[in-house]
């Protein structure tokens, strides 16, 4: 029996969480002299308030849903994958070789070849961290952020001495071609008659993120590789009795989770700048960590968590745009939520119990 | 490579080390006490913020040492407070607490100084000298030693000699003490020591603060001992190689010397020699920087067995469910 | 009303965001005139952040940084009324004027200055992340020290690959360090935050240093050699003072314009001999005439006098 | 109504005042409600049995006692004074000592260590881990308790890993001592061991309460008995004037066949063939050497030993999982097959297709995913079965209804496939594991310790299905070491001591002593033919190993 509803724990507490990180955050903005009030009304309206304002929260949504189900896959058998920056830098590789490998006629042919690209380039960075954690119990933590920093050292190798086109400043790729850009959200819309998110960069791998939510999900709950997954993740010994290979499932998860993290790629390189720069992938990577564990591993919260995160940085982006508001804040602002809604949970969550225990107790009564 | 250059090599890797050192027996603490943290990085940046500000504002690297100390102490509270006293998760409240630091101190630092989150440079008398050693000079003629004596072990920062200090002493602290044993059983199964008739929680809380003051130290020598003052962002990743070489060391005070020292080392080799050129191929500046790194992994999946955590570790004690 | 928008680096980078701003603000006091300004959080708020500055109505916009160049040149068209400026780029639009800098121009000057101050015949440069903007620094300044002295060792370090690489003075001392205990007594440091504790490390080492982008002299008065000086400010300033009849088309800042330059005042006065300002003054010359040609590392990503 | 009952059976046994008082003793975990109002009283000097169905609250209650739970209302009193117990360290200044169900040792602590835990004289430890050695030598010889106070935990037998808990309660000089189902894991030998220790105390005047589901050590050792049903007390009498049906009936509330009946077994063909069965582990230590015996369809086959003797690893490798890096020799067939011993066709699922269930000994941490629902869990190692699959996905309707017919079989209570395994109690969770391997209707079933810590009401419904799954031809291979169990359940009992089978023997025609001395690694040749199967030179005596009792 539960000390509490369902609905009070997954949609209260994490209400009320957030609230008390907005009540803080609101302090803080007042002791750096500026208005509360109106940061709230700016990054609402910027994120939510328009189609255009939703069309940018959405594109980092997708952004951080890729990172945050990476996290999520590896965390559900017991492997906290710190390297989605580096396996996403990868796959931002991966989807730039393919992309001007050749002269692609057309999106549709395009996206599934990078597709595969950014997963397997994902993927490959994070299959040595995985193989020597099943093989040689060297710590994932460890392997995941060092590969962090080799993928950086490779990717600025890649642009500067190899991708770069010379006579540019930019230590970037060239551009994509033509029949490589992906369908924006914009465009698809205008397709149904809707005007809808103009000039913004969200594109058909949102779609694409969203189907990844329930790919992941049937893949965790419904598949036997997923019953396995979750298995080994509680208890390795377990695992080992019911025929269940810990070797072959670290690396599998660690396979899946890496891909994950390199799809992101999609949307950012592929979707959005439309050729490989240095340090495309902003950090995403770690903000997943804290997307999956928000979304306690689970694709719908995770998706949820994502779009959280989707709104502070497009609300935050039009804060630091528009107002005079320093954009640390932003980042100041993204600490307390986590703070609050992922590690303080319990302060709101025990008094909560209380009350409804004796609620329930007067009930019964 | 000759003699002078070893030592050379040695010295600067001495001094990349101290900041790992640090915050990796500040991990030590809390990890061994069954608190993960990964939020060294977090309390570091701060603990550099405050000790700079302070340092600016009155002159004296000592008084800058304190609040770096106490800057780290906030934050590391922060963590008590979610991972001990709420029970939350360990690991969220690292990363809120690095994110809260890389804001904050921008933000302070913005607010205060105007400068874009740096602090005004220190001058010499706000920061931590280097300390001469007797005899030095003298010495320093004297084949093999005198180098050794004059210009590796002399000439560093007084928190050097204090990080390196602190490894023998923790050693005894977590072996030889009541509190080292208690310690150390809590991170292994903390209901021993709850049914032992002591207090997980304050345990727990005292080793944060280890790791919280610890951390004010690497912060404090980051931004007042090795450079002049705060620059957002300056602890550039360093929490996160302590924690690698906290796991590396397998939670033990001496072989967190080893490890930090070979993270150290490898980055003071790959400073020396930014493009290897190997005759048939030149090895290109960036791989040279991710050196220390690649051979980390390397040395782990060939010499270092597999790395057990104190066995509480990341768990909160919950006694009712 | 005109706006600035920055690279992501930020605002106060030490570095040429924030001689943008100097810009901006010597505009604003001289004028009395107001600006909008724009710090981005992401890569995708450049877009964003330039249509939205672009519906406002500002005019003209100037923005710092390679970066934009990309993005600019796909919504310029969708804004034939405003003016664009853009810093180190160079975008082929009728209303966008490129300003680009001829870095390896002002970097060969103070090459030639640290190779007749050193003694030891050793000098260094430490960038911050390796780009090619890096490397320009960098090759412009071995050229000028090699020319000047032939036999000169030049030690090269890049702080790291990543963005840290630009906010990590503690590894900018130590890199420092590195180049003094293999002779360096002379050091430029082109890399943003890092070249803070460059500058800090050569001071207490008892080398030399140079500065770059803007005049850093100051930080440590006797010790800092010159600076490499990049005016963006004065770009800005200049775009600002156009204001919407800003000329557009591409214009290369050299020593020509006064885009680039060492930095002289009372801070170095004594560090700078008579022979060494004649020196490069002459050089200086040569170089506008067309006499000396520095190598463009754009122009091929190699560099003749230094290996990455 | 249990007022009552206190108040006529509750009676001090002898006129000593009260070492323990506890009054309306109340303890909720969120809706759970553990101990409903508890009175109980224990006289100075008498050893008082607790006995009560898993979850009635035993623990939960001692725990209050011992301050590690604090109660939600009620009053203690300890030698007739009241006290508040607000934590653990009041309790051990009070006097009061307790070993806990599961143990609470550092497992990579030594001995001393663990002992000196919490009452470390002064900051330094060396002087505090002289002078505990001192004492644990004198409390060593004083109550036969032997362990080798340099030894770490994990090096300790379960029984050793015990004794450690009592000394670390006697040299905090605990008067009171509580032991938590102290016997589930011990042998016989250990068991009476450990009772010869507890009168010592009690001699000596101390106070004991014990906790057990073991009518005969209530019978054997208690002064006083009192009985808990879902968090309430509603018996407490002496012992002198009660009897383990009564007892038996006031704990589950009905009728309990205490005996196990059964007919005599009817062996078929040979369902198993083990010869010379190795294995060394990843430290060298040879654990199996030279295993040989046969199971025949139709009957179970008992293994009786001290745990440690290699049961284990017999269980796992016929199981498809040995210890990681271990190396294995010999030949194990299956239905006349040979089973592939380390291969790629090795593994447990490989072993389950051939037609072999498990259960193993650790149910929480090897038979059951502890936070997967009893429906998930159900399924557990057969989830690649094609009923449980429809294509790429598992087909969650027909595991939860394959779930819900094993728990209805089972009597698995509460009866709610969706709740997670860790929320049922001992019993109940053993029964969901017995349930999946019993039900799949295997040719051989291994099974290990299948009672522990299992109340009286589910062990004699384990105890049935077994013999059921014997009657239907099947083979079993039951270790346990349980001598009790062993003896009605086998038809024919083997005897493990280090790594060896020492012997054979035929449930009538040995007796507790016999078994007793073979488990320690005497054999006596006079019964050595009966043993059949086993090789002649590995009957003699062996060394015994010091480390066991
Ligand atoms: N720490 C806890 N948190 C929440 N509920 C608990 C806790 N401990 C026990 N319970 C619940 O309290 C009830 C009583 O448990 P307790 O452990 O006291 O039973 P027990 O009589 O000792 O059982 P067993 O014979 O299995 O040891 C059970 O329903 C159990 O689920
Ligand atoms: N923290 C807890 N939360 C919920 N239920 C618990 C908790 N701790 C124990 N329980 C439940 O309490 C009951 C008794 O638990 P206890 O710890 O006494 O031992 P147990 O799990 O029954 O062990 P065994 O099976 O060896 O008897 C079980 O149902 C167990 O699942
Ligand atoms: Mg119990
Ligand atoms: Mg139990």
């Amino acid at each position: 029996m539960d000390k509490m509803p369902k609905w009070a724990d997954v949609i209260l507490t994490p209400l009320i969480s957030l609230i008390l990180a907005m009540a803080i955050s609101a302090i803080v903005i007042l002791a750096i002299g500026e208005s509360p009030w109106l940061a709230l009304k700016t990054m609402i309206d910027g994120a939510l308030g328009s189609s255009y304002g939703w069309g940018y929260t959405l594109y980092y949504t997708t952004n951080f849903i890729f990172t945050g189900l990476a996290v999520a896959v590896a965390y559900h058998a017991s492997l906290f994958n710190i390297g989605g920056e580096g396996q996403a830098m990868l796959g931002g590789l991966g989807v730039a070789l393919i992309a001007l490998a050749l002269p692609w006629p057309h999106w549709s042919l395009a996206l599934p070849a990078a597709m595969v690209g950014a997963a397997l380039f994902g993927a490959a960075w994070a299959l040595i961290p995985a193989w020597l954690q099943a093989r040689r119990g060297s710590h994932i933590v460890i392997t995941t952020i060092m590969f962090n920093f080799i993928a950086a050292a490779l990717l600025n190798y890649m642009l500067v001495n190899i991708l770069k086109p010379a006579g540019t400043q930019d230590p970037a790729s060239a551009n994509f071609p033509e029949g490589a850009h992906l369908p924006q959200l914009t465009e698809m819309a205008a397709a149904l008659g809707i005007e809808w998110g103009k000039n913004t960069p969200v594109n058909i791998t949102f779609i694409i993120a969203l189907i990844a939510c329930i790919l992941v999900w049937l893949l965790i709950w419904r598949t036997r590789l997923g019953y396995e997954i979750r298995a080994l993740g509680r208890s390795e010994p377990a695992a080992l009795y019911a025929g269940i290979s810990p070797v072959r499932i670290t690396v599998i998860a660690m396979l899946i989770s890496g891909g994950l993290a390199g799809l992101m790629a999609i949307n950012n390189v592929m979707g959005e700048a439309e050729r490989l720069v240095l340090n495309a992938v902003e950090g995403a990577g770690f903000i997943g960590i804290a997307v999956a564990l928000m979304g306690r591993n689970h694709p719908f919260g995770v998706f949820l968590a994502a779009l959280l995160f989707g709104f502070l940085y497009q609300g935050g982006g039009e804060l630091a745009l528009w107002t005079s508001i320093p954009r640390e804040l932003i980042v100041v602002i993204q600490a307390l939520v986590i703070l609050f809604t992922g590690a303080l949970d319990n302060m709101v969550r025990m008094p909560l119990e209380r009350i409804f225990l004796a609620l329930r107790g007067k009930g019964h009564a | 490579m000759d003699f002078a250059t070893i030592i050379q090599i040695l010295d600067s890797a001495v001094r990349l080390m101290t900041p790992l050192l640090l915050a990796c027996l500040a991990g030590l603490y809390s990890e061994r006490s069954g608190v993960f943290d990964i939020g060294l990085e977090g309390k570091m940046l701060m603990a550099a913020f405050t000790a700079a500000s302070v340092a600016y504002a009155t002159g004296s690297p000592w008084l800058g040492l304190l609040a770096g100390i106490g800057g780290s102490m906030a934050l590391a509270l922060i963590h008590g407070l979610a991972s001990i006293t709420f029970m939350g998760n360990q690991l969220i409240s690292g990363v809120a607490i690095n994110f809260l630091a890389s804001g904050m101190t921008v933000l302070l630092g913005q607010r205060i100084f105007g400068l874009g989150g740096r602090t005004p440079s220190l001058t010499d008398g706000g920061r931590f000298g280097e300390i001469i050693l007797p005899f030095a000079d003298a010495l320093r003629d004297v084949p093999v030693l005198g180098p050794v004596y004059a210009d590796l072990i002399s000439g560093h920062s007084i928190l050097v000699y204090v990080a390196f200090l602190c490894v023998p002493l923790t050693w005894w602290v977590l072996f030889r003490t009541r509190f080292g044993l208690r310690l150390r059983a809590v991170g292994e199964n903390p209901a021993s020591v709850d049914t032992a008739g002591v207090s997980v929680t304050r345990l727990r809380y005292a080793s944060i603060a280890i790791c919280g003051l610890l951390c004010g130290l690497a912060g404090a020598y980051l931004a007042t001992g090795l450079s002049a003052g705060f620059v957002k962002e300056m602890t550039a990743g360093r929490g996160f190689i302590a924690l690698a070489a906290l796991i590396f060391a397998k939670w033990r005070p001496w072989s967190a010397l080893f490890a930090t020292f070979l993270f150290g080392l490898l980055e003071a080799i790959a400073n020396r020699y930014p493009n290897l050129d190997l005759g048939v191929i030149t090895i290109p500046s960036m791989f040279m920087n991710a050196l220390p790194y690649i051979l980390t992994v390397i040395i782990l999946a060939g010499f270092v067995g597999r790395a057990i955590p104190p066995r509480a570790g990341g768990e909160p004690y919950v006694k009712e469910r | 009303e005109p706006a600035l928008i920055f690279d992501l680096g930020g605002k106060f980078d030490k570095s040429f965001n924030e001689a943008a701003y100097r810009g901006a603000e010597r505009w604003a006091e001289e004028t009395g005139g107001s600006y909008k300004e724009l710090e981005m959080q992401s890569e995708a708020q450049r877009e964003q952040a330039l249509r939205r500055l672009a519906e406002t109505g500002a005019n003209p916009i100037v923005m710092t940084g390679f970066a934009f160049g990309n993005i600019l040149n796909e919504i310029a068209p969708d804004y034939p009324d405003t003016k664009f400026a853009i810093i180190d780029a160079v975008v082929d639009q009728p209303n966008v004027k490129s300003i680009m800098f001829a870095e390896q121009e002002g970097s060969y000057l103070v090459g030639v200055l640290a190779a007749m101050a050193s003694e030891s015949g050793t000098i260094g440069f430490i960038g911050g992340m390796d780009v090619p903007l890096i490397r320009q620094f960098g090759c412009g300044y071995a050229q000028g020290a090699k020319a000047e002295n032939p036999d000169i060792k030049i030690v090269a370090n890049m702080t790291g690959t990543t963005p840290a690489a630009w906010n990590d003075p503690v590894k900018g001392g130590e890199l420092t360090k590195a180049q003094i205990s293999q002779g360096a007594d002379v050091v430029f440091a082109a890399a943003g935050g890092t070249g803070i504790g460059v500058l800090q490390a050569a001071a207490d080492g008892g080398i030399l240093s140079i500065g770059v982008d803007s005049n850093q002299n100051h930080l440590h008065p006797g010790k800092v050699l010159t600076s490499m000086i990049k005016r963006v400010d004065v770009a800005v300033y200049e775009a600002f003072k156009a204001g919407e009849d800003l000329e557009t088309g591409q214009s290369v800042l050299g020593l020509e314009s006064d885009g680039v330059g060492y930095a002289l005042d009372d801070n170095n006065a004594s560090l700078i001999t008579d022979e060494m300002k004649a020196k490069v003054d002459e050089i200086a010359e040569k170089i506008k005439s067309g006499e000396i040609e520095v190598h463009d590392y754009y122009s091929d990503n190699t560099c003749p006098a230094l290996n990455f | 109504m249990h007022e009552a009952v206190t108040d006529t059976g509750g009676r001090p046994a002898t006129a000593a005042p009260n070492a323990i008082e506890l009054r309306g003793i109340s303890k909720a975990f969120g809706p759970v409600q553990a101990n409903k109002d508890i009175d109980l009283r224990v006289p100075q000097g008498t050893i008082h049995g607790i006995i009560g169905e898993n979850g009635a609250g035993k623990s939960t209650l001692m725990s209050i006692l011992y301050g590690f739970y604090k109660p939600d209302k009620g009053e203690i009193l300890v030698n007739g004074r009241p006290l508040t117990i607000a934590d653990s360290l009041t309790a051990i200044k009070a006097g009061i000592g307790m070993v806990f169900q599961h143990f609470k040792l550092v497992q990579n602590f030594t001995v001393l260590e663990n002992v000196i835990l919490g009452a470390e004289d002064g900051r330094l430890l060396r002087p505090s881990l002289a002078k505990a050695r001192e004492v644990l030598k004198r409390l060593a010889a004083e109550y036969q308790l032997n362990v080798d106070p340099d030894e770490t935990i994990d090096e300790l037998s379960v029984g050793h890993q015990q004794r450690v808990e009592i000394l670390k309660a006697l040299y905090r000089q605990a008067d009171i001592l509580i032991l938590d189902e102290p016997t589930g894991v011990l042998t016989p030998a250990e068991a009476d061991h450990l009772f010869r220790i507890l009168e010592g105390l009690k001699a000596e005047g101390k106070t004991i309460i014990l906790i057990t589901h073991k009518l005969r050590e209530i019978m054997e050792i208690t002064d006083n008995v009192s009985v808990m049903r879902r968090g309430e007390m509603v018996a407490s009498v002496k012992t002198a004037e009660t009897s383990p049906e009564e007892l038996a009936e006031l704990m589950v509330g009905r009728k309990v066949l205490l005996n196990v009946e059964k007919a005599p077994a009817r062996p078929g063909e040979k369902i198993l063939e083990v010869r010379d069965l190795t294995l060394v582990d990843d430290e060298g230590v040879e654990r199996l050497r030279g295993i040989s015996f046969d199971i025949r369809a139709g009957e179970i086959l008992g293994i009786a030993g001290v745990s440690g003797n290699g049961q284990t690893q017999l269980l796992e490798l016929l199981g498809g999982f040995p210890e990681k890096g271990s190396k294995s020799g010999g030949t194990i067939r299956m239905n006349g097959q040979e089973l592939d011993l380390t291969g790629t066709m090795s593994d447990a699922s490989t072993r389950r297709a051939r037609g072999i269930g498990h259960v193993p000994e650790d149910r929480q941490a090897e038979g059951l995913i502890m936070d997967f629902t009893a429906w998930e869990n159900t399924a557990f190692g057969y989830h690649r079965a094609p009923e449980f699959n429809r294509g790429l996905l598992m087909d969650n309707a027909a595991i939860r209804a394959d779930a819900e017919t094993k728990m209805e079989h089972f009597d698995v209570r509460p009866r709610n496939p969706n709740l997670a395994a860790r929320n049922f109690s001992g019993g109940n969770q053993q029964k969901l594991v017995v349930a999946r391997e019993i039900e799949r209707n295997p040719d051989l079933l291994l099974i290990g310790q299948p009672t522990r810590g299992v109340d009286i009401g589910a062990i004699e419904f384990i105890h049935k299905r077994i013999i059921e799954l014997r009657d239907a031809g099947k083979a079993v291979l039951l270790v346990s070491v349980e001598l009790d169990e062993i003896l009605s359940l086998s038809d024919r009992i083997a005897v493990m001591f280090d790594g060896r089978i020492m012997g054979e023997r035929l449930p009538g025609e040995t007796t507790t002593g016999e078994l007793g001395l073979l488990m320690a690694g005497i054999t006596d040749t006079a019964h050595a033919d009966a043993s059949e199967g086993i090789p002649p030179e590995h009957k003699h005596v062996d060394e015994v190993s010091g480390e066991r009792g």
